[in-house]
């Protein structure tokens, strides 16, 4: 078991072409991904690897039925890659780029819940549940199948955690990155409670940055709804104050913004405090 | 980027909404020509202005000279003043506070009003929270003419000039792509609504779609020069790489976010002390991998170099190209440590090695060294 | 409402749509000074004008006066043709369908096109469904750049002119909330595109939003009658009634549509033949129920009355009243079936057995009457 | 059990001080609803028939927790009601207002599944769930607990049906009006699942019209997914054709309008079908 992909999920490269795309799409691939179609406007009928590619997402929809999209498009061009998806009746989107400006994702989160589609992103690197599906770009030395669910909003903090992880010899349910935020569909919160009914999943880690108040949403579903282990990461603790937006800013979030207000959160709700990736190391083998 | 008062405001008077007369100047000759009493205000990007007595109220020109001069000569809150905003005195019965920004929950333009506005309301807000009340847009239909009778109900204003106004800030929010429209203090003197101060925020991610906006923008800015902050704290963004000046002495350039504030959580726990923090953006390479550390090596404060890389999306031979091409004809050259793996670390690892240099594969390890050189040298 | 064409084109043009060169006229004199050859088309609200022989070709000044005459003399389709629509003759390399409406599954506008156009188009689409192409607007976002990117490749026509003028369609369909624009044929002449034809149908349950719009139509009408239609088949829609005429003696009002269309099942079923069918809105009252009576009475066709009537919204005190207002002052009184039960009934019955009048509850027993009733009147 | 609602509703009354609101509240009270707020604007503070009166859905939802609304406005004033109801947090709307522009009712429509909202209307009489919540505007006589789900595009001919079901000794599990169209949230497909997941009904009467393609999917819902037996009554086989909407209602909908060939289509899917309300009678004794 995993969550949001299986076996079952055809996938689709959006940008299948570019460097990026071509080279992403080999590791997907080799992994073991079921990669069904690529598209790259005025690219079709090309093949990348053996998939073959269309110009349009509803072409190759309707030739391969592709239910899954991975966009490796630049941020100019991100909206258009998804809101194509999202039409084109694809069931699951992940948005990589980053430097997606907010009123972009904010068509694309919007458009995704009118027509019931998921996303991940912007500025992820997408999921993978290592031996089943690969929908992301994490290295492949740093996953193995087993049993821990991570979930991030930074990618290069989870290939972190997941090197220490596989060098401890644990292995990952699946690793999830939300995106970089300011915007998300999917939240720590949806995935702590999907990684909650995950046969497959024992324990959780859950990485958390300064900034937002997303962990106080998080630390509240961990104390109300988990009896999973969560050990949670909050990176951050030494970051200077960032420069506020207004008075809104303050506002909006109050004090919880910090990496210590978030952290104290949730270790009142339960979960197991790690400063780094070595004491996440620990805490998973003191819960096994 | 946050534009300046007397930006902001051109845009939201071109807009329809209703601000003081007002006069930009950038000399104390222009002064004696403007209509008095007027308020004085320094034209600067940080908040805290009018504690700070960058607004000053003048009851005639030489008064304005005054206070013209001295902000002019001394700046305020440690940036260069260059421009100054003369505007008419409005007398106003009442101060709110109304702002437009994004809500990352629900991902749509949310509306924050406050029946009281000025230099303390974040204070009053967290204080008495029933005087703030938001109104989210919908996602499909934006912002309801429901949403709008109930924030003049709640914040008691007429309907007739309140929902214009409001409809105008999301307008330009939205035009604009900018993070922020904030008007505070917003006054009401009889049936009508000025914005006395205005403040903008744009998504810097989105200067594609306003190139010439951006352009124009950039021209007049007066702050420090690009990609480089001095002032310690202060965030600088340039494309690809986000730069921030802190108070030690290694500097830690980072290919993301997370493993960038891992890295300096880490390298406090170690008793180290970061001074110049720069992250590449997630998809970067080669160029901004060099520009990074150049502002490091510039910096003469700097004892140690931290490069702490895990690739994903990014190519450490890229990356790795980026290190050899920053290192290139610098003059002196700190002790360097560089933890590289992840999406082609082999290649990235092959790369350093023709230029001479090595990296280590745990972080940990590169964090604990950074630290003890960084100890010797300060010996 | 079904605008005419040259009001469908007019709106076409203001809004960035190319259109032929044409002139407007509504007698003969207008005619010498075109341009010809020309295509003279008659000015009339039905499908099939084409076949009919609404559009002839002309070669110069006496032709058209041929034609025109005809035109205005004799009519089309049992319409009367007061304006006719001369128009350059364009060239066209190719022929296509083109045209907005809005998906009832989805509840978003719809683009159809068909990669051929002209007066065959809809046998020609259900034979050769390929043809045909259907992109949705996205609820958020309208309609997306990769809809328009997909519908010219599948019309293999010129990115260029055809992203503006789809959207300038889509935009008259929301601007004005019109349930159709379509324009058929749209032609190709090298790299541009003209709409050779258009038609524009109105939402008339949107009329509140452009009053003077609605009201510059109607003044221009020329049609039968507000609110009767003696055109059998032809449906009539007036503020809260729908009336068509049909091929019977038996005058049928109703209270909703489904009522109605049981109910007129019901007496085809029993061997009965309604004549006139009216149809009061879901939320109608006195004024609509008086209004449709009178439609009924002043029929002569009409043998016998059959209200059917069961209230939900709708008090049945109210619509009695209604019943009541039309039979006053009625010159003859065919006999008159009231069948009324449902919201305030027993009101409603009270105020009948005021005017001497009496309903029965059951609709199986109204119907049975209403027949017999015609069946005797008949013989 | 019931569909859509249950004794847990609470139920605001868009437009209460209205002559039809206040009207139709004192019948839904009557009959047991939990009406718990009424809004019109301006009106704040008023009571009727008990009932608090609000300026806004969202004071009277942050007062009471109202989680549906049914809206007694005119055409004009139904997306403003609408859009406010579903922008605050309301989980189920009734839209009764007829002659709604199809402008507004996409708006409202596409609000309502950007925000999770479920929809009934415009131009519907609502729903009842006789003995347990009545959100809307049925008759009261013939209204009758019982068995049989009803589910109509026309209120009035679910009145009639109805009305022949109680004389006939027959209750209904729910009465559902779905809304004239041409646009629904909720159509017949979505009721018929309802109702065949709802231990209470065990019988559908079906009623349908001619005009759009509904049925011909209804009637594969009822092919595929469906056990409990159908009837089907659908009004207008003698009706002349209507008015086509240019070449673009044939190339949409085809043949497929008719009552006939809808008919056709429910009797291929096992629906039995009925003439007349007295046939509907016939065939629910048939079956139970």
């Amino acid at each position: 078991m995993s969550v949001l992909v299986s076996r079952q999920t055809r996938v689709l490269v959006q940008g299948i072409t570019g460097k990026v795309g071509e080279y992403q799409t080999a590791v997907m691939l080799k992994h073991g991904t079921t990669v069904v179609a690529g598209v790259t406007p005025g690219k079709g009928g090309a093949v990348v690897h053996g998939v073959p590619v269309y110009d349009f997402v509803r072409e190759a929809v309707e030739d391969t039925e592709a239910n899954a999209a991975i966009a490796f498009v630049p941020a100019v061009s991100a909206r258009g890659a998804a809101l194509e998806a999202i039409s084109a009746g694809i069931e699951f989107a992940v948005v990589t780029a980053s430097n997606v400006p907010v009123r972009d994702t904010m068509d694309i989160l919007n458009a995704a819940r009118a027509n019931g589609v998921r996303v991940l992103g912007p500025d992820t690197p997408g999921l993978v549940a290592p031996g089943l599906c690969k929908l992301g770009v994490h290295p492949e030395r740093f996953l193995r199948m087993g049993t821990v669910g991570v979930v991030s909003r930074s990618g290069a903090l989870s290939y972190e955690v997941c090197k220490h992880l596989v060098e401890a010899g644990l292995g990952q349910s699946s690793v999830v990155g939300i995106g970089g935020g300011p915007l998300w569909d999917l939240d720590q919160s949806d995935l702590l409670r999907l990684f909650q009914a995950d046969p497959q999943t024992e324990a959780i880690v859950l990485l958390g940055e300064v900034g937002g108040t997303m962990e106080h949403r998080a630390a509240k579903v961990i104390r109300e709804e988990m009896n999973k282990p969560v050990i949670a990461l909050v990176v951050g603790r030494s970051a200077p104050h960032g420069r506020k937006m207004g008075h809104a800013g303050a506002i909006i979030s109050g004090p919880d913004e910090t990496a210590v207000s978030k952290i104290d959160a949730l270790k009142a709700s339960g979960a197991l405090i790690a400063r780094n990736p070595l004491e996440v190391v620990d805490h998973l083998r003191g819960v096994s | 980027m946050q534009l300046f008062e007397f930006q902001a405001k051109k845009i939201l008077e071109e807009h329809g909404v209703p601000i003081p007369d007002g006069t930009l100047v950038s000399t104390l000759s222009g002064l004696r020509d403007l209509r008095y009493p007027a308020m004085v205000k320094a034209q600067v990007r940080s908040g805290g202005r009018g504690k700070a007595g960058g607004v000053v109220r003048v009851g005639d020109a030489d008064q304005a000279e005054i206070a013209a001069s001295g902000l002019l000569a001394e700046g305020l809150l440690g940036q260069r003043v260059s421009k100054l905003l003369v505007e008419e005195v409005i007398r106003a019965d009442r101060e709110l506070y109304l702002a437009v920004t994004c809500d990352g929950l629900r991902a749509v333009p949310v509306i924050i009003a406050g029946s009281k506005g000025g230099v303390e309301v974040e204070k009053w807000a967290q204080e008495a929270h029933d005087g703030v009340v938001r109104v989210y847009c919908d996602p499909v239909c934006g912002l309801l003419d429901s949403g709008v009778h109930f924030l003049a109900k709640a914040l008691s204003l007429p309907y007739a000039s309140f929902a214009p106004l409001v409809r105008n800030l999301v307008d330009v929010f939205l035009l604009y792509d900018a993070m922020l429209v904030e008007v505070n203090p917003l006054a009401l003197s009889g049936d009508s609504l000025v914005a006395l101060d205005a403040k903008i925020e744009l998504d810097d991610n989105a200067a594609f779609r306003h190139v010439t906006l951006h352009t124009h923008l950039a021209a007049v800015d007066t702050a420090s020069p690009a990609g480089r902050s001095t002032e310690v704290g202060k965030v600088a963004v340039v494309p690809g790489i986000t730069h921030i000046r802190l108070d030690g002495e290694i500097a830690l350039i980072s290919d993301g976010a997370g493993t960038g504030l891992l890295t300096l959580d880490m390298v406090t726990d170690a008793g180290g002390r970061v001074g110049s923090f720069s992250e590449l953006g997630a998809a970067a390479g080669r160029e901004a991998m060099c520009h990074a550390l150049g502002i490091a090596l510039e910096d003469p404060q700097m004892k140690v170099v931290l490069i702490s890389l895990i690739g994903g999306l990014t190519r450490m031979d890229d990356v790795a190209a980026g290190i050899v091409d920053g290192l290139e004809g610098a003059a002196s050259l700190p002790p360097l440590v560089i933890r590289m793996c992840g999406t082609a670390e082999e290649e990235g690892r092959q790369v350093l090695c023709e230029a001479g240099l090595s990296s280590v594969d745990d972080l940990h390890e590169a964090v604990c060294r950074a630290v003890l050189l960084a100890q010797g040298a300060g010996q």
